[in-house]
């Protein structure tokens, strides 16, 4: 039995690999795309992977890059480093990839810009905040659609402002690593250049995979705060969020990453009132936003992303930035591909949007909105509702704020 | 365990000697050539395949680290990936600071570091057995992860470090490079990688320390009223296996010139578990073997479908319910299957 | 001024549970003697080896060899200062072949047995002498034989060999005959004989036939208490031992 | 001043009970199955999340939580029979490292096909609205819920107590555990026994699972993210030792409820304190037997 189980599966798997070389086009230019298609934290990575596929397909019906199609490698990162850097260097020793699109895990991304600065090959990160990535360690490869730490912080901050003014005192909570310590920097930030009369009544940290919240709760509820900011995400705000309203939890909660409907599906009606941002919402007001999705949701009706989303977004402008990008420079060559790119400005699906040429992060108006009940919003779900944008001049990082010695050269980026 | 050289039982039983010697001689030229292939490999394949192949022989020499712990003190860890890890954020903070240095001193020292610190948590492991050792281990790794991912300034947190390059690759301070090639690196790799696996190979395969260790897997208490220290022979190659450990994620920090808490979190010491009983634990390069397989099937099957884990799942659950030796512990007993007839035909 | 005993053992106490084992024995035994140790089942005299060769710590009392106090010392430093023992339940290497058997007590009596700097296959007198204690207790054609795979009379010699190997100053014998046939004991008590020569032997034995050839002073023990001391032949003619042992030997 | 010192204590004790409560319940089942069959079951936190997402199921299609609470565990338990005669039942014999290594590997069998059956998203669990309210207590707001999950755990703390002590049958599972040959000679089918146990154990990692979804909700990592506290619970308390789970769960609890408030920086390390705490004085675990 175990030998025709066997045999059966070799057989089958055979079949399946040759497909998609039979259908590849003549000499396309291929795109990697690094996503997490395996383990716990597949689902993180769909939307991306949905956006990046999307766009590539776009791009390919208007005509592709330079004339040639674009073929997609999709790669699974497994959530791992070495191993994204293992298969992205593969990818462009063998497949001669030119534009490396990713990734979840600040982690992977660090891999993914070690290999493009190796091989010169551009880097788009639809994932990973660190404000420093752009700053400080700032490497040429990498481009950065994601907005960074600060910038997300501030925009939350400036939502809180406007849907809830009369909040004075704020309570602080976010997972105890790097990427939490930032973001609570950020939040104290953006509050005292926002709203300094704002006070910032507590602030603490729990571990990652808290599975109860009561302690934290019970600090909230005591410290007399009137918000809450945080920068958790997956599980620990899924926790977070319904804990809280079993708890009673008066004080409404803004989170960096709440506006991800695989969070609010998981909340409900819990999350309405709550505030969400990121660089692109299916609910911003423009032409080109409705557009596209009309189109998304045309193509995508029947999946378990019938209308885009904020990752969807992300991934696809950055997709779409790359194979931009390329078509002005009439070529894929990194130096002439970079020169492009920098300073680089069009009207994208998010809104009027500048590749900052000193530090490669780009600059966009972000998107922010509450959370609202289900009849009124294109999810069976409580979702965000019409997007407020931040304005770039209240969230933008200065140039000589971000640690990056080419902007500190080049004050006005 | 060696063949017992005993002259005269040769004598007596010649069929038997030879039979005997004909698998060590079968597996001495198969190790041979699995090493040879190993260093032709620049020449012989793409700079993709030798990029995987380089991930792949630093997998497979810490699936030998681990295999040490298990095949020969029966020792099985579910926390080694704390001295790989220990020693790739060792390696990358010391590239980070002696880059002048010479770089196999610097995997040397880190080694070294990875073994002193095996020495003291197997103070704490080695006095357990069984099931007790197992998860001590795995509490203690998941400390080891603990503090990588919280402290941010030594570890760079869930960053990971990168942006550490050897500046000479070799023993000669001269020779500069940039930016190693994937060949150089590779075999720069297997330069220290062969030497360091061999020594310990031979340690426990032809010495009395082996010997000893041996002795006191398969009978700790009577090892013990024969005068053997059975708690210091234990820590003893708990000590080697972590400086293996150690060199082996020195290695895979200078390989992918970047680390993460990738290289010491739990799922990692579960995959060199999977990694070394795959490719089969009987055999000394057994995990290595297992390790090539390993990165290997795991590209093709996650290129194929996104629930590969599923299907490695279940060759995993297969090989040990019916393969207990892995592939190459398959292989070794189809050989002697097939030796079997021909040796008694020979009488 | 006495001559020192080579093992003295002074009010020694053990207890399991609560249940007394040993209580406040003395014991005394001099270099070369030849000492018998009997008593019914539950005498302690298993439990007695244990606590001399350090496999249980005593309650009380302490434990002196060549008189130095032992108590503290863990089994294998004991081994080291000359004391070796065999098992009443075997104890072999049984994975191992007969000679890996035999050259793992050689390897640690030479001092070699964790040296990493000498190929195994180099130490030609190691090897001599594995060959030659085989052949001592009738193993020598059995070298590569697995010790699971040796009849037990074999595996029962396999287990004095290893004893016999360390060439220990103090000999402890736990039932070497247990389990033997009557051919199988005559052949050990031959072996024995031939091979023990000067050293001192503590023996544990239910076979009288093996005690009273192997010993020139015999301890009887009863409930953890000396009962009494000789030679074989006041032994023999004791009646207290006729009543509490041989009789229920010969029941 | 006073009356908010204590709320705290009172919240405290109350967190520290929970915390109590949870790591006690999804350790006990592991426990269980080690301490009679010997068997260690990597893959026991993996039967836990099942328990979560069966209860998910169940509680959507019934729209009772109470239905899930009742057959979730039980169709867990049942799963687990099947396993337990066509691949746990070869390994009793084998050793610890087979049974690692095959638990290992369902354990990668059960994340991705529980990936098939229920996708990569989390899902949130509504408790019954009997127990979604909150109480306050000197100025403390206490969920209902918690009160549930730590009267659920001393419900189970007590059934498998009276089990295991009052009954004839724990009696006979007891001395199974012990000396199988003679209870089978006295003609109990220790197989069945055997079989029965390891159906209790997943029987309580369900339930566990069950009682944690409203709670944490279910998700793909929660197996993953419960195994290292199971384990170190289980290792401190001593393999095998009920009792020793019981009373190392309430040291968590304890560091846990209170820490969290006071130390909530070094919060990743409390599991870790309280092993090498222990550890450090009873080598073995609290209740380890001195041979293992």
């Amino acid at each position: 039995m175990f030998k025709t189980l066997l045999l059966g599966a070799t057989a089958g798997i055979g079949l399946a690999a040759l497909q998609p070389a039979r259908a590849a086009a003549k000499d396309p230019i291929v795109f990697v795309a690094a996503i997490i298609q395996s383990g716990p934290f597949k689902v993180t990575d769909a939307q991306n992977l949905a956006g990046v596929q999307f766009a590539v397909q776009q791009i390919n019906k208007a005509g592709g890059v330079n004339g040639h199609p674009i073929k997609l490698d999709i790669i699974d990162t497994e959530l791992n480093a070495a191993t994204t850097k293992r298969k992205v260097t593969d990818a462009v020793l063998n497949d001669n990839a030119k534009a490396i699109i990713g990734a979840s895990g600040s982690d992977v991304v660090n891999a993914l810009v070690a290999v493009g600065q190796k091989y010169h090959v551009p880097v788009v990160a639809f994932a990973g905040e660190a404000d420093d990535m752009t700053g400080a360690r700032f490497q040429p490869a990498l481009f950065r659609v994601a907005s960074n730490t600060s910038m997300h912080a501030s925009a939350i901050v400036y939502a809180m402002q406007h849907a809830y003014p009369q909040v004075k005192k704020v309570f602080l909570l976010n997972e105890d690593y790097a990427f939490g310590h930032e973001s609570e920097t950020g939040f104290k930030t953006a509050l005292k250049g926002i709203d300094p009369s704002v006070e910032v009544v507590g602030s603490v940290f729990h571990p990652r995979g808290t599975a109860d919240f009561s302690p934290y709760l019970q600090q909230i509820q005591a410290s007399g705060a009137d918000f809450v900011l945080t920068a958790d995400w997956g599980a620990d705000l899924i926790k977070l969020l319904n804990q809280g309203s079993s708890f009673g939890l008066k004080p409404r909660i803004g989170g960096t990453f709440l506006a991800d409907p695989e969070i609010l599906k998981g909340v409900g009606n819990a999350a309405i009132g709550d505030i969400g941002s990121d660089v692109y919402q299916p609910t911003i007001d423009s032409a080109e936003n409705k557009a596209f999705v009309a189109t998304w949701h045309n193509a995508y009706a029947n999946t378990p992303i019938p209308w885009p989303t904020a990752s969807v977004g992300k991934s696809y402008i950055s997709t779409e930035l790359a194979a931009i990008a390329m078509n002005q420079a009439g070529s894929t060559d990194f130096a002439k591909v970079e020169k492009v790119l920098e300073g680089l400005h069009y009207a994208s699906i998010a809104g009027p949007l500048v590749v900052r040429a000193c530090d490669h992060q780009v600059q966009i108006g972000q998107p922010t909105g509450l959370v609202i009940a289900t009849n009124n919003n294109p999810y069976p779900f409580p979702f965000i509702g019409p997007a407020l944008i931040a304005p770039l001049n209240v969230i933008a990082v200065a140039p000589t704020d971000t640690g990056n010695p080419r902007c500190a050269a080049a004050p006005n980026g | 365990m060696t063949a017992y050289p005993d002259a005269l039982a040769e004598a007596r039983s010649p069929r038997r000697a030879q039979v005997l010697n004909l698998h060590a001689t079968v597996e001495a030229l198969v190790t041979v050539a699995l090493l040879a292939v190993l260093v032709a490999a620049p020449a012989l394949f793409s700079r993709a395949t030798i990029n995987d192949l380089g991930q792949a022989v630093c997998l497979g020499l810490f699936a030998i680290s681990f295999n040490i712990l298990f095949k020969y003190s029966g020792l099985l860890s579910f926390g080694h990936a704390a001295f790989f890890g220990f020693a790739a954020y060792t390696q990358a903070l010391l590239l980070q600071s002696f880059a002048g240095l010479p770089v196999p001193l610097l995997i040397l020292a880190t080694g070294l570091s990875a073994s002193v610190l095996g020495y003291l948590i197997g103070q704490i492991c080695v006095r357990r057995s069984g099931a007790y050792f197992s998860m001590t281990t795995l509490a203690i790794a998941a400390l080891f992860y603990a503090v990588a991912f919280k402290w941010h300034a030594a570890t760079g947190g869930t960053d990971g470090l990168d942006s550490f390059m050897p500046s000479s690759l070799m023993l000669l301070p001269r020779w500069h490079l940039d930016s190693p090639g994937i060949s150089e690196t590779y075999l720069l790799v297997l330069a220290i990688l062969i030497p360091v696996a061999v020594a310990a190979w031979a340690l426990l395969e032809l010495t009395p320390f082996g010997s000893a260790v041996v002795a006191v897997k398969h009978n700790e208490k009577r090892a013990a009223f024969l005068g053997y220290d059975t708690h210091r022979v234990k820590l003893a190659n708990f000590t080697l296996a972590a400086g293996l450990a150690g060199v082996a994620g020195a290695l895979w920090a200078i390989d992918n010139s970047f680390v993460s808490t990738d290289s010491i979190d739990l799922s990692f010491s579960t995959t060199v578990v999977i990694i070394a009983f795959l490719g089969g634990s009987v055999w000394f390069w057994g995990p290595l073997i297992g390790a090539v397989v390993y990165i290997a099937a795991s590209d093709w099957l996650s290129a194929l479908t996104p629930h590969w884990q599923i299907w490695l799942g279940l060759a995993f659950i297969l090989v040990v319910l019916f393969a207990p030796g892995g592939i190459t512990g398959l292989v070794k007993s189809l050989w002697r299957l097939a030796l079997r007839p021909q040796a008694a035909a020979n009488v | 001024m006495s001559e020192t005993p080579l093992l003295r053992l002074d009010g020694i106490a053990k207890a399991f549970a609560g249940t007394p084992v040993l209580v406040d024995l003395d014991l005394s035994v001099r270099a070369g003697e030849r000492r018998g140790l009997i008593g019914p089942n539950g005498a302690g005299k298993t439990t007695l080896i244990n606590v001399i060769t350090g496999a249980h710590q005593p309650d009380a009392g302490d434990i002196l060899f060549r008189g130095k106090s032992i108590r503290r010392l863990p089994p294998h430093r004991r081994n080291r200062l000359g004391i070796s023992r065999s098992f009443q339940i075997l104890s072999l290497f049984g994975e191992m072949t007969v000679g890996e058997n035999i050259r793992n007590a050689i390897l640690r009596y030479r001092g070699l047995h964790v040296s990493p700097r000498r190929l195994l296959r180099r130490l030609d007198t190691i090897f001599t002498e594995v060959a030659a204690v085989a052949e001592m207790v009738g193993l020598g054609r059995a070298l590569q034989e697995r010790a699971d795979n040796l009849p037990y009379g074999m595996q029962r010699r396999l287990d004095i060999a290893l004893v016999l190997a360390q060439q220990p100053e103090l000999i402890i014998l736990d039932e070497p005959a247990a389990g033997l046939s009557a051919a199988e004991t005559r052949d050990l008590i031959a072996v024995l004989q031939a091979t023990i020569g000067k050293r001192t032997l503590i023996l544990v034995e239910h076979d009288m036939d093996v005690v009273y050839a192997l010993s020139d002073r015999i301890t009887v023990l009863d409930y953890g208490l000396v009962l009494t001391e000789g030679t074989p032949a006041e032994i023999n003619a004791n009646p207290d031992v006729r009543r509490v042992y041989l009789g229920e030997e010969a029941a | 001043m006073s009356s908010h010192v204590a709320s705290l204590l009172v919240a405290g004790s109350l967190d520290a009970l929970t915390y109590w409560s949870l790591a006690f319940m999804v350790a006990a089942g592991l426990t269980v199955v080690f301490g009679m069959l010997g068997f260690l079951n990597a893959a026991h936190t993996s039967f836990y999340m099942l328990g979560g997402y069966v209860a998910y199921t169940v509680a959507g299609a019934t729209g009772s939580f109470w239905a899930a609470l009742l057959l979730a565990p039980l169709l867990v338990a049942v799963t687990g029979v099947i396993l337990e005669r066509l691949l746990f039942a070869k390994l009793y014999r084998a050793g610890h490292a087979s049974q690692l290594l095959l638990t290992i590997g369902l354990a990668y069998v059960i994340a991705e096909a529980s990936k098939l059956v229920w996708g990569d998203s989390a899902f949130a669990v509504a408790p019954p609205p009997s127990l979604a309210g909150r109480i306050t207590v000197l100025g403390a707001t206490l969920p209902v819920y918690h009160l549930f999950i730590i009267g659920a755990a001393m419900v189970l703390v007590c059934v498998i107590a009276a089990l295991l002590l009052g009954t004839r049958l724990g009696m006979v599972i007891r001395a199974a555990s012990v000396h199988p040959e003679m209870v089978g000679a006295l003609g109990f089918k220790v197989r069945d026994i055997y079989t029965l146990v390891f159906a209790v154990g997943l029987y309580l990692a369900a339930f566990a699972g069950v009682v944690m979804a409203p709670l944490e909700g279910v998700y793909p990592a929660m197996a993953d993210d419960a195994l290292v506290q199971a384990f170190i619970v289980v290792v401190a308390g001593g393999l095998g030792s009920l009792p020793g789970a019981f009373i190392v769960a309430g040291l968590l609890g304890l560091v846990q409820g209170f820490g969290s408030v006071f130390f909530s920086a070094y919060a990743m390390f409390f599991p870790f304190t309280v092993l090498g705490g222990v550890l450090l004085f009873r080598p073995v675990g609290l209740f380890g037997a001195k041979s293992a």
